[in-house]
């Protein structure tokens, strides 16, 4: 690809680089500590699954249990691993005792660290090796069934109820949608724990659970077959049970998570301790389990003006890749996150716009960018709507987006009908299609409006970095220099749920996965 | 599956919830924008029995007229299982099957005469149908052999076109009418049964009529013998016409 | 003039001729596409009172579902003179007014506490309010001299900001609602007005609640002082909180 | 402006010759005759208005009698001139007298031709000055109200009755529209006469008459002052009647005008002389009056193939433009038509409507070219129609159009309710605004999809030219080039109508038209 727009490579070098020295110096903090959930996934990951009586998930049973007892520092391997060798029982049976107040497991005695992680390596070998296979199976799919042309076309079921999910995703799907993504119902971030088995009861989304992916999944494969065209699940893997979504997705071939860095500091108050941490295991998984990641810089454009912010989105861009770096995830599966949020009335918005995602698309060759349509500027206007939407499908296919999230003329009313959404696959259809080689067939205007605006933006993203790199990350967040939110360093949800490592601690995929065969 | 159930006797729109009854309409009314206008679109959808219904969208229009996007939920309910809509019954043949029939059933030239009839102009749907060229892929009656095909053109006056259709002897008339604005193609469509029966031909000839307004149930009340609506094809009127020649004796 | 006379106890929707009634309607049936779905559609519309329903459109959406698009013409009228809507009853002043106002009529700091409540996370409305950048040109309370502007953030459980409002001795509440979807607003909005009761402070605060499908009169319903929609702005807010404050003496 | 297609010049020169030398050919035929509809204007240009007792316009009446008495081809202005001489009375009052059977002008004596073309004379420079008048009136307007920008929004009003379209109209206007044209009534161009009075009942459209122009006129004036923009007026100077419509938009201060050198044959069967005839004498008007006139060509792709037949239109642009430089028309006023009526569903459909527009906008700098938006594609799904107009928008921001004619998204279903031009304005006035500068911004890329798609069609245009220059125009059209319509020399409507003219033949209107000052 020719670059359009002029920019300066020593200026995005410098940018690259002081996010990579951002990562690196926060990854320092992130290696020596675990959370609850980071912990709780480890139990996940070694087949603990199910809730107690009252209807509390193992896993947190697991963690509860050894956090009351003081070992949390040591994490579930260790201490799973020390219960195997003394009771001779795997990991679910045993936490199954110990819901049952049959075992406590810190109150064991303790083997030798080379039988623990003896006991706990097959366990861990046999999920990844599970894992991998499903990767292997999403790209046998593709390569049966293939797959949609890109830009992707993602949209959204939001019920609340998953069996109606699955209706509109079906339909979805028939009509021409790549990717699925199912909106958890809200504010189930929030939640320290992760609900268990189907669900129909949602408040603008539905649920996130294992059992709901499954069905999910199911029901995509077999529409996929019949259609002739794999489609894609995508969750959410974000909130205070980040790494959790992330295995359990990895274990039901999701193949898309919205998954960023930063989104629930910056947008569900989460501490940023538990945050940072957080996401380096989720994306650890992710990254193995070949899953997309669906980064948050939208978000920002939600609270903050999308000219005068655009490049805080950027700079979060560069942010998000070093962090996705150091957990393994190739370029091919960040899906780095921008949107077009500009108030329809600027005169001469559609070319700032295009300028921006012409420049993301210059800047991230190789990530398969995900683009977030018009949502603040909407309108009860339905037909206003669904041309703010063809204006942006206009420019994704333009630029060669990666993943087109659909914008709905119903946004600003209620989430999507069957309707509203064959509707906007239809739009996308037809701006794509009628002006699939437009990008290719223009060039711009040498020193024009949008190699200026393109230019500007990566200067002051490129600033932006350096000055986090100056002043750190934490701190920069605390400054509320992202999305205009200020967030402090021991304030948010979830910080409790944060401890340093011990010695002993150990975390058997981390290894697995990092150095895992892809 | 907890996906409720459809009674098909008591069908209701669908939104995201099975029986939702979920609508959404776009309306003006002649009174300026403000709340008490939203008020009024709110009852209006009331009275056309949507529940919750809520104005979504109201916007002046600059003459003291008020343009309102409403979503409501609709409580009215239709028994699907009792619908029966008339339709053409026949077996739609490709043009091949149509030639095979007139050479094995007919025997001769079928005359077929077509206008766009009246003031209306629009010649492309009979066009679509008649001309060689044909639509979207399927072949105009022209091209059928054992068919001879004569396209009258635009605007022709009724009277003249049962004048053309003696003239050639013709065993199938074709009607297209596009405008229907104000029910414009009534009266006319009307008229040219008049002047067929007024000739003594109306039993002599099979009589169809089509447009994008035009459906087989009005054509019918109209007096003709089919009708065909939007995405009609050459195959369709043909199979039609020439399984009714043979129904009606007309070879 | 030749265009009919508006009868404002009986107004119809106007497509392009006084009375028409002309409505355009889309909804989704449960049935699969052809014929007998179109009539289907057509019956609901008749239901709602729609003469000569027309369906323009109709789609398949991929699991034996249709779409459709139809117009027709409503025969309901509604007597738009007898229509009152409640609201907001204030003379609505700018930011120097509210400023001098208070200054004149209450003479000390006014103490505003506001938030998004229950799990709501859409925090730009009530931004848009408060925070000193305000919204579309229109400064926001914290700007405003003799206002102390407390904004809490989003999903503040009602028992978290009824604590808060004691603590900081308010004289203002303001409450976000965004997510409304099955109403989950309306219990959040009731229980809140059931604590400040149980905290005896009920009637010593101005309490107003706020969101795109929030009005007055819902406000009201619920036990709220006043209710503020979509394109409010901060001057509205004040305009009200202070003269009630006078009014209801609690200055 | 810069080329951005890359168009070889000496094809342009070569077509537009080829253009001449047809317009020039047809013109020794079209200056040896008159028709009775050109008569009939002569009388209106007279002062001769008003209708008999049977509701007949005294211009026919005066025209009729003329006929009947053999005098046509000595024109009007010979018999009423010698009518004055011999009666002293003026025009208007010997069209009543013609009309109650009181005079029979071709049974007077006959006065020498310096009286009669001195009794005319003053009469014609006197409505000649009055038509100037208005010219100048609409450039004070324009000077004192300011207009809308460019490509100026024209939407159609079309209820059928003209108090109704006025409040149409004037709510456009309030809307955003800078042209108002008043739909004709369904056939209204086969009738050999023009209505009389205000109408309040037509089919699809309202009557042209010169009451409904006045009264339209009156209201656009009026919102114009509100709203400090001036509001043109356009209505369909086409059909059996052209010339005596130019006449009476004159009059009226119309500042738009459909009017096309073909359109009449090819789409109402009108017969080619007459067309040709009627057709100079209305632009000369036209021309002199300051109308813009629009000619037809987007009809064409309404049943031609616009991929296959995109040729046809710009050679027809090439003529319209030859036939209108004869009758006076300056290049500002020719708005040469043309359409976005490709299939939606063609892949890359789009760049080759880009294309397309740039290429005419390119040809034709300084015509104000009226572009046609999306009809024959459009169906009863009005959410997909409102996109196609969006992208229709697009391209007449990119290409800078002259006079955009708003499609709407019930195209399908019905002539435009008053909410629908709303959206369709809002559309329009979004798109616009939104990627204003777009067209200067980028640049076609060197011999890629459009500039080819572009250079193809003016080759084939070219080609069409130089054939049609070899076998004349009336012999093109006998073969179907345009449109796919065949047209016979003597077949159609209104050929009894034309007659050479007599060597005593004259029309003072010409002469004063074409060398009046501007
Ligand atoms: C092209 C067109 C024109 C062209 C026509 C050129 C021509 N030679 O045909 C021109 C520009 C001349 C024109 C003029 C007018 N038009 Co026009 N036009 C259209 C347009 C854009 C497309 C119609 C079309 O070609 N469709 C494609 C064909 C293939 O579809 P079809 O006709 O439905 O035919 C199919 C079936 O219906 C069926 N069929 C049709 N006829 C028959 C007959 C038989 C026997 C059978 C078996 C089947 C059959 O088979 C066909 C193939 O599947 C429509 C809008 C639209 N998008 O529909 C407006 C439209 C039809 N026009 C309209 C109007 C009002 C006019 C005018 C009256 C406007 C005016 N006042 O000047 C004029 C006058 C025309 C007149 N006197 O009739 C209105 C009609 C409104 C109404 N419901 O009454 C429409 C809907 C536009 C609008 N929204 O205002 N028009
Ligand atoms: C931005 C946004 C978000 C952002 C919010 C960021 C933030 N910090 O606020 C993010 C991305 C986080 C988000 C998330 C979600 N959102 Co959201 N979001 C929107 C969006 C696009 C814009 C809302 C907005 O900012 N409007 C602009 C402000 C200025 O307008 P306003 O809120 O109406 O405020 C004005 C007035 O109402 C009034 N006002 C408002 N509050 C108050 C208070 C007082 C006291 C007063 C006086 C006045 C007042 O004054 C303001 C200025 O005039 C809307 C769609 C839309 N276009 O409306 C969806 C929308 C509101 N979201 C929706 C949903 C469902 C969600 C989620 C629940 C989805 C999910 N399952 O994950 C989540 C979870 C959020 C949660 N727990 O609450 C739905 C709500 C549907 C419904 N009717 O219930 C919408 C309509 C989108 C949709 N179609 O699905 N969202
Ligand atoms: C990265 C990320 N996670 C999660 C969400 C969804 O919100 P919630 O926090 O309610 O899961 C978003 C919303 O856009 C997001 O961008
Ligand atoms: C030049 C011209 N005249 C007239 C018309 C209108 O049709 P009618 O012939 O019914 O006046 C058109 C239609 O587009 C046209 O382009």
């Amino acid at each position: 690809m020719e670059s359009k727009l002029n920019l300066d490579q020593s200026i995005i070098e410098k940018a690259r680089n002081a996010a990579k020295i951002i990562a690196e110096d926060t990854q320092q903090f992130i290696d020596q500590h675990t959370t609850v959930t980071v912990e709780r996934t480890i139990a996940r990951l070694l087949g603990i699954d199910g809730v107690d009586e009252i209807d509390k998930p193992l896993p947190n049973v697991v963690v509860d249990n050894i956090t009351e007892g003081g070992g949390l520092s040591s994490g579930t391997a260790y201490w799973i691993g020390n219960a195997i060798v003394h009771t001779g029982k795997g990991p679910q049976e045993i936490a199954e005792m110990v819901a049952r107040g049959e075992l406590d497991l810190t109150k064991i005695p303790v083997a030798s660290d080379e039988k623990i992680q003896g006991a706990i390596q097959p366990l861990a070998e046999k999920m990844v090796e599970r894992i991998g296979n499903n990767r292997k199976q999403r790209e046998a799919y593709i390569e049966k069934l293939g797959e949609g042309r890109k830009p992707y076309l993602y949209v959204i079921v939001a019920t609340g109820n998953i069996y109606e999910d699955v209706l509109q995703a079906q339909a979805a799907a028939r009509q021409g949608a790549d990717v699925i993504a199912v909106i958890r119902t809200t504010a189930q971030s929030l939640l320290d724990y992760v609900p268990y088995g189907p669900t129909t009861e949602g408040f603008g989304g539905t649920y996130a659970t294992q059992e709901n992916f499954r069905i999910m999944r199911k029901a995509l494969d077999e529409v996929g077959e019949e259609i002739g065209r794999y489609i894609r699940l995508c969750n959410y893997c974000s909130g205070l049970c980040m790494p959790e979504i992330a295995a359990m997705g990895a274990i039901e071939r999701l193949d898309v998570m919205l998954n960023d860095a930063l989104y629930g500091i910056l947008f569900r108050d989460i501490n940023m301790q538990r945050t940072l941490i957080d996401q380096y295991f989720s994306r650890i998984i992710n990254g193995f389990a070949g899953i997309i990641i669906n980064t948050g810089e939208d978000n920002y454009l939600t609270t903050a003006d999308a000219v005068e912010e655009a490049h805080t989105v950027l700079a979060s861009q560069f942010i998000n890749e070093q962090f996705a770096l150091k957990a393994g995830i190739p370029e091919e599966q960040m899906g780095l996150g921008h949107a077009f949020e500009m108030d329809p009335d600027i005169e001469n918005g559609f070319l700032l716009e295009l300028a921006q995602a012409q420049m993301a698309r210059e800047i991230f060759p190789k990530a398969p960018l995900k683009y977030m349509p018009p949502t603040k500027f909407k309108t009860g206007n339905i037909f206003k709507g669904h041309i703010q939407d063809a204006m942006f499908n206009m420019i994704s296919v333009m630029t060669s987006q990666g993943i087109q999230l659909l914008g709905m003329l119903t946004e600003a009313i209620h989430t999507p009908l069957l309707q509203d959404r064959a509707l906007s696959i239809e739009n996308a259809k037809y701006v794509f299609n009628n002006a699939r080689a437009l990008g290719e067939d223009i060039e711009f205007k040498k020193d024009g409006i949008m190699q200026r605006r393109a230019q500007e933006v990566l200067a002051k993203a490129a600033e932006m970095l350096e000055e986090i790199q100056r002043e750190g990350l934490f701190t920069t967040i605390e400054q509320g220099k992202f999305a205009g939110v200020k967030r402090a360093m021991d304030g948010g949800k979830g910080l409790q749920g944060v401890t340093k490592k011990h010695e002993k601690y150990f975390n058997p995929f981390v290894a697995l996965m990092l150095g895992g065969e892809r | 599956m907890a996906v409720q159930q459809i009674d098909l006797t008591k069908i209701k729109p669908y939104g995201d919830t099975m029986n939702d009854g979920m609508v959404q309409l776009s309306f003006t009314l002649p009174v300026p924008c403000g709340e008490e206008a939203k008020e009024a679109a709110r009852r209006l959808a009331l009275k056309m029995g949507l529940e919750e219904p809520s104005v979504v969208h109201a916007e002046d229009l600059g003459v003291g007229y008020t343009m309102f996007v409403l979503y409501g939920k609709c409580q009215h309910t239709v028994d699907y299982t009792a619908i029966e809509v008339p339709k053409v019954d026949v077996d739609v043949m490709d043009k091949y099957g149509v030639e095979d029939f007139i050479e094995e059933n007919i025997g001769r030239d079928v005359v077929i005469v077509g206008a766009c009839t009246g003031t209306d102009a629009h010649t492309v749907g009979i066009d679509a149908i008649m001309n060689m060229k044909g639509y979207a892929g399927h072949y105009g009656l022209e091209r059928y052999k054992g068919i001879k095909a004569y396209n009258l053109g635009s605007q022709v006056p009724n009277e003249d076109f049962v004048a053309k259709a003696i003239e050639l002897n013709a065993d199938v008339l074709l009607v297209s009418q596009v405008v229907t604005q104000k029910d414009v193609h009534i009266p006319n469509l009307t008229q040219l049964v008049e002047l067929l029966e007024a000739e003594g031909i109306r039993d002599k000839v099979v009589l169809v009529c089509g447009g994008p307004r035009i459906n087989h149930e009005l054509a019918k009340e109209l007096g003709y013998d089919a009708g065909f609506g939007s995405g009609s094809y050459a195959e369709d009127v043909a199979s039609f016409a020439v399984q009714e020649m043979v129904k009606r004796k007309l070879v």
